[in-house]
């Protein structure tokens, strides 16, 4: 975390466990840094300080308290989202800690290690002038960041509305969360909706500009990811959430980023989605 | 000196065998073209055995539906931006050349500022234009200026486009393309019009030929032997460039559909080399393209090669 | 033959081609023409000398407007070249306009110039094809035309070919055709057999001569003394941009008045 | 006819006076500049009276330090990555004007692939070499096959470099760029090559030039002259496209740092408009480079304009 | 003068510095040169004429190794141009030693080739410069004689000018200083007086004069016929890629023995 700077809030001290260390296979331990990539532009989970270097977020805090107890040299590289998932691939990143929800197509190519859930919630313009009913969008654009559960669930509510006899809800797919948030901004498109921690927190930065729409729902994992060759690594990502959970830093942190409604009980490697 | 002629003679009988000399040995040049080729095939053997392409995955996914409308719209745009940027360039180099200086400087500020955005951010900015102005209106211009100072209410615009509704999607993100690639094609075009010795246009002057004539038949001609190459260099660009329009948003456009794809599955690598693949299909499309606009435009021309001895 | 000193006021006579009134020429700082005081005859063919820099070639282009000249006036078939006079006062023409004064003069260059792009066919039928909204005549009547004046400068088995297939002497007379494809009123030649072969020489003053006693005006920059002495009704001699003398070719060749002219003819001749 | 002699004179007295005519009214051209400017003013009134942009909070964050840094490294990467771009380029299209057929197919094919692959996928690889080999190794080719079957064991691996450790960064960032632009300035200057008429050449060859020193010191000091304007394109849209290290990662660079300020802030307009001022000042500067660079090459040239009558 | 007839085992004596034996060009299917056997004699000033397209500007071409040769062979100083013959096998020079043949042998051409991006002096000394590792001579002594042979043409104070700034005539000068800026053995010369005015071609030819005095080899392509009568050793008929007729200057010119070396030489004197 950032030591002067009051608005963030401070990552907690951590011990680290021998017991748990020992989890961690040998070319980790031996290695002099352990690399996560991580795409650091989606606050509150994981952005660049004012700084402009250091990397901070609700995620980021989770995870270095982990590798703390883990006994792990942490070095944070900030890429473009889709570079981390081929970074943690070739080699390059150790793991991936960047808002990754948890999905079955992804679980077939990589490790994920469940630490945190978070609901959908929509946005719109502030007095919601174009009178958006999350519930029945159909016909409106609505924008969305490509890739995230919620375009799926999108497709879902346009289906619906096809069914329905209405017009479909035009989906625009942005290639990042701030494009998105922009064009709801200019009026462009007429709602928005994103992880929970991402909205609240955008309603909270743009003074006004933005409100929420309704409540949050349908709750989804985030993950940590790491190869899929590293059964054991995963295995020790794990019982480090664990520990933190027990010992409360884990409390501490989502309390501290305002995000505690998403904290879980049971971190899981390559969870079962259909529970 | 004076009384010593030279000797000459007329052959006749059959010709001399023809010469075919044994060419000059360039042992450094075959070893580097070796390890070229050596080199190259090696990549393709670590292509063809890395478990990290998982062939099976790109192929199954390069060519569903939503790739394939996605190679179309990305053609499209390409074509119709390079169509529109070309126009637009051979206009901006022509009031460039003018001597004209109202329009020369009008050309160049057009160069200045277009090749300067960058066309992700031309992309945002036409998405959102509506940021700017929510509608574009026709009409007087200022008029919340100087009305009042008449003593008149109202407004003095005639029509207006609601920009939400008509520039959105693919006419906003083509624009953005086509008005940045007009920037770049006016160079192109400049130092081709350039390249033509004055003489041409002065032959074509003293045959009675007007300006618009002697650039649409003389100079312009002459001068797309050096504007080919770099405007093949600007379509291959153009067609990579538009994945940009995603910002506007456009979605159905090859790179971000593969992207996509690559983004839900966790799956990304095999779907940028079948980007890879796709964009090299149409890259040889281009310059087959290219190639036969080339010697079409060689014919009757004196080019140079470099010396071969 | 008088000679004729600044008339500000004349007018252009109708029985006068070319009249050059104190033309005065400056490339930059370097004065080219000097007060230039000439007239061409209907029908007159012309022939010029000079030093090379003596600024032929200049007058030639300024005569067709392909240069501005910097004072003076220069009238071609009664049209002052590339302006309108109102009033006192000097308008530039129209592009439209200036193109139209120059279709009613041919030019031959030093350089050929032919266009690379089009075949030979293609560069003598370019300027009547363009030019056939208003001048009429069909496309192949144009392409008949265009092939008789290939046939004349014996060269209407090259039609299809592109200039730089041809040698040097080729190209020239290519040059010739395709300026005479416009049936000008008045020709300019700057240096046209320079280049030629001599064999070839004798071809194109025949073209040249033929074209005299069709009644075509001609001004020739050249170096033939022979053709300057059969064929030009008068004859001007050039140097630091002005005439230094003129008069009827055998004159002046014969019996050169000045000492410039005289040292100069004497290396010619 | 032939008793008609012309009348000639010589001048004395002084010179008449200078032309000075009126030129030819445009008042089509004079009203769409008239448009042009009215549009550019209103486009200036907007910007400085929209809300959307921020000014303060703009001219805060674009001159913080880390966005300071990340000018220099874009600067450095547009000119380093340029310039090894150019060698490349003249290396591949003297290759293929060669005549030589393996040369000219090597440099065919690698500014077919390279010009291809967008640089965002050459970044990617670059970051992510170690995906394709773990090690750069040198030693005799394809050892894993031929080693059995002569009966031998091991590896004819002579040494290797980590590319994790070395291929990355900016050295990886730097070295896609330049890959790709030498693609692109392959085809430029295989133009510019072309447009030197021939006759320039064998007037060298004739002096006892050698091949090369014709190409240094003939053929392209006036290829330049067509040269310079696309390339001067290539540097601004490579000023851009430096972005893409963002890929590798590289992330003190400009556009990075100026967008991060965006998505942290939930600002991103302002931050967008602050990389299109920074890009427009560099651009400048590369511009006015090229200014004068062209004129030192247009020294002795016989240039053409549009005829301007 | 003897015509030597099919040689095919005669090797260049040391008396002859340029020595052609059933030289063959063809461009694609056009034949251009049918066999040219000539011999020029070291100190000898050869004029050949022809007409146009009869191939002497490609045979001047073949002798510099410009072009490439079908057939026959072509020595110049006791040198085979452009090959080394091993054991009845031809293999062909590398570039380094092409030029270095070259660099003994000057080439004026019919259209200058300047190199426009030089100054007068650029070009000049270009040539010089660039050998002069082998050479010798420091770049101020090969200014000096640049400047020198600029004077010789009668354009020592254009060594700064740019070639665009020059007059044709003035161009010409230039090239020829430049390809006598060498020293080489021999100068081949492809029409180099028919861009200049009349008025200088004297010098130029004051210049050659000089330069076959001082023992230089030439041939020279031109339809100067008062120059081959004067300074010229032998001359030389071509036509359709054959020598019709050759000898002393004086016999071909007074007496051509031939009907299309008549029908020429009529022409052109
Ligand atoms: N565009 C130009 N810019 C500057 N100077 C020029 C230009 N054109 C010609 N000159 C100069 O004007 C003078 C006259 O040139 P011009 O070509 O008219 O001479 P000329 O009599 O035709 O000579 P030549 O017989 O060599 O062709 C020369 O000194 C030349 O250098
Ligand atoms: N590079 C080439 N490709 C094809 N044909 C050529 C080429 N160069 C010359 N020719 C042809 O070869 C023939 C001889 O040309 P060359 O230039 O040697 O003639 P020349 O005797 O010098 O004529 P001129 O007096 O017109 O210069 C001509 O028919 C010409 O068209
Ligand atoms: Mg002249
Ligand atoms: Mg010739």
């Amino acid at each position: 975390g950032n030591g002067e700077d009051a608005e963030e809030p401070e990552a907690p001290e951590v011990e680290a466990d021998e017991e748990l260390a020992a989890m961690v296979p040998d070319e980790f331990r031996e290695a002099e840094e352990f690399v996560v990539g991580v795409n650091a532009e989606y606050p509150p989970g994981e952005f660049l300080d004012d700084d402009q270097e250091t990397i901070v977020g609700f995620n980021v805090d989770l995870f270095d308290a982990v590798a703390d107890k883990l006994d792990l040299d942490v070095r944070w590289e900030n890429a473009p989202f889709d570079n981390i998932i081929i970074g943690v691939d070739s080699g390059e990143y150790d793991a991936g800690v960047s808002s990754f929800t948890i999905n079955e197509d992804r679980l077939e190519q990589v490790n994920m290690v469940s630490y945190f859930t978070v609901g959908t919630q929509w946005f719109t313009r502030s007095g919601n002038p174009d009178d958006v009913d999350p519930d029945n969008a159909c016909g409106l654009n609505i924008a969305v960041e490509t890739a995230t559960v919620q375009v799926e669930d999108l497709e879902a509510r346009s289906e619906e509305c096809v069914e329905a006899g209405e017009e479909e809800i035009s989906i625009e797919e942005f290639p990042s969360q701030e494009n998105a948030n922009e064009t709801v901004v200019s009026g462009v498109n007429h709602a928005g909706l994103a992880d929970m921690p991402v909205v609240a927190y955008a309603v909270e930065l743009t003074d006004g500009q933005l409100e929420t729409l309704g409540e949050q729902y349908e709750a989804a994992p985030y993950g940590a990811v790491v190869h899929e060759d590293q059964d054991e690594l995963a295995e020790a990502i794990r019982a480090g959430y664990e520990a933190i959970i027990e010992d409360g830093v884990y409390d501490e942190v989502l309390d501290e980023w305002d995000v505690t409604e998403g904290a879980i009980t049971e971190p899981q490697v390559n969870p079962d989605l259909d529970e | 000196m004076t009384d010593a002629g030279g000797t000459v003679g007329t052959a006749d009988g059959p010709p001399p065998e023809e010469i075919r000399a044994i060419p000059v040995r360039h042992p450094g040049r075959w070893l580097a073209a070796l390890v070229c080729m050596v080199l190259a095939a090696q990549f393709v053997h670590m292509l063809l055995t890395n478990p990290a392409f998982q062939w099976d995955f790109m192929f199954d996914n390069m060519f569903t539906e939503p790739v394939l409308i996605g190679v179309r719209t990305t053609l499209l745009l390409t074509v119709l931006a390079m169509l529109i940027g070309i126009v637009l360039g051979i206009l901006a180099a022509v009031m460039r050349l003018s001597g004209n200086p109202v329009l020369a400087t009008l050309a160049w500020l057009y160069t200045w500022v277009f090749r300067a955005v960058p066309r992700l951010v031309l992309a945002v900015l036409f998405g959102n234009i509506a940021i700017l102005y929510g509608t574009i209106e026709f009409g007087i211009p200022f008029d919340h200026y100087w009305m009042p100072l008449l003593g008149l209410e109202g407004e003095a615009r005639i029509f207006g486009i609601e920009t939400r509704t008509y520039l959105r999607g693919f006419t906003a993100g083509l624009l953005a393309l086509a008005l940045s690639e007009g920037a770049y094609m006016a160079e192109i075009v400049r130092a081709g019009l350039q390249s033509v010795d004055r003489g041409q246009t002065e032959a074509a002057q003293a045959l009675g030929l007007r300006r618009s004539t002697i650039l649409r038949r003389i100079t312009l001609p002459q001068a797309l032997r050096v504007i080919i190459p770099p405007t093949g260099n600007e379509t291959v660009a153009m067609l990579k460039d538009t994945a940009l329009v995603a910002y506007v948003p456009v979605t159905t456009e090859l790179f971000f559909q593969l992207n996509n794809i690559g983004a839900r599955t966790f799956n990304l690598f095999p779907m940028l080399v079948a980007a890879c693949l796709w964009y090299l299909a149409i890259t040889s499309l281009f310059m087959i393209g290219q190639y036969f606009l080339e010697r079409s435009f060689h014919q009757g021309e004196r080019g140079t090669t470099v010396p071969t001895n | 033959m008088p000679v004729a000193h600044g008339h500000p006021e004349a007018t252009p006579s109708s029985e006068n081609m070319v009249v050059a009134e104190r033309v005065y020429k400056r490339f930059g700082r370097l004065p080219v023409l000097q007060g230039i005081d000439l007239r061409v005859r209907r029908g007159e063919v012309m022939c010029v000398m000079g030093p090379s820099g003596s600024g032929k070639s200049t007058f030639l282009r300024c005569v067709n407007h392909l240069e501005k000249i910097n004072a003076g006036r220069l009238w071609v078939d009664g049209q002052l070249m590339g302006y309108r006079q109102k009033g006192g006062k000097l308008y530039e023409l129209h592009d439209r306009e200036v193109a139209a004064q120059r279709r009613n003069i041919g030019m031959v260059f030093q350089n050929f110039n032919l266009f690379p792009h089009m075949s030979v066919l293609g560069n003598v039928v370019e300027a009547p094809l363009q030019a056939r909204g208003r001048r009429g005549g069909t496309r192949s009547q144009i392409q008949q035309h265009a092939l008789e004046l290939l046939d004349r400068v014996g060269l209407a088995n090259k039609a299809r070919a592109y200039p730089r297939q041809l040698s040097g002497g080729q190209q020239q007379r290519v040059a010739i055709a395709r300026a005479l494809a416009m049936n000008p009123a008045l020709m300019l030649f700057d240096e046209p057999t320079s280049a030629l072969d001599p064999e070839l020489v004798g071809d194109v003053l025949d073209v040249m001569r033929d074209l005299a006693s069709e009644g075509m005006t001609m001004i020739v920059v050249t170096h033939e003394v022979g053709f300057a002495r059969e064929v030009a009704d008068s004859f001007v001699f050039m140097d630091e941009g002005v005439v230094v003398e003129s008069g009827a070719p055998r004159e002046v060749l014969g019996n050169p008045q000045h000492e410039r002219t005289r040292s100069f003819l004497s290396k010619v001749l």
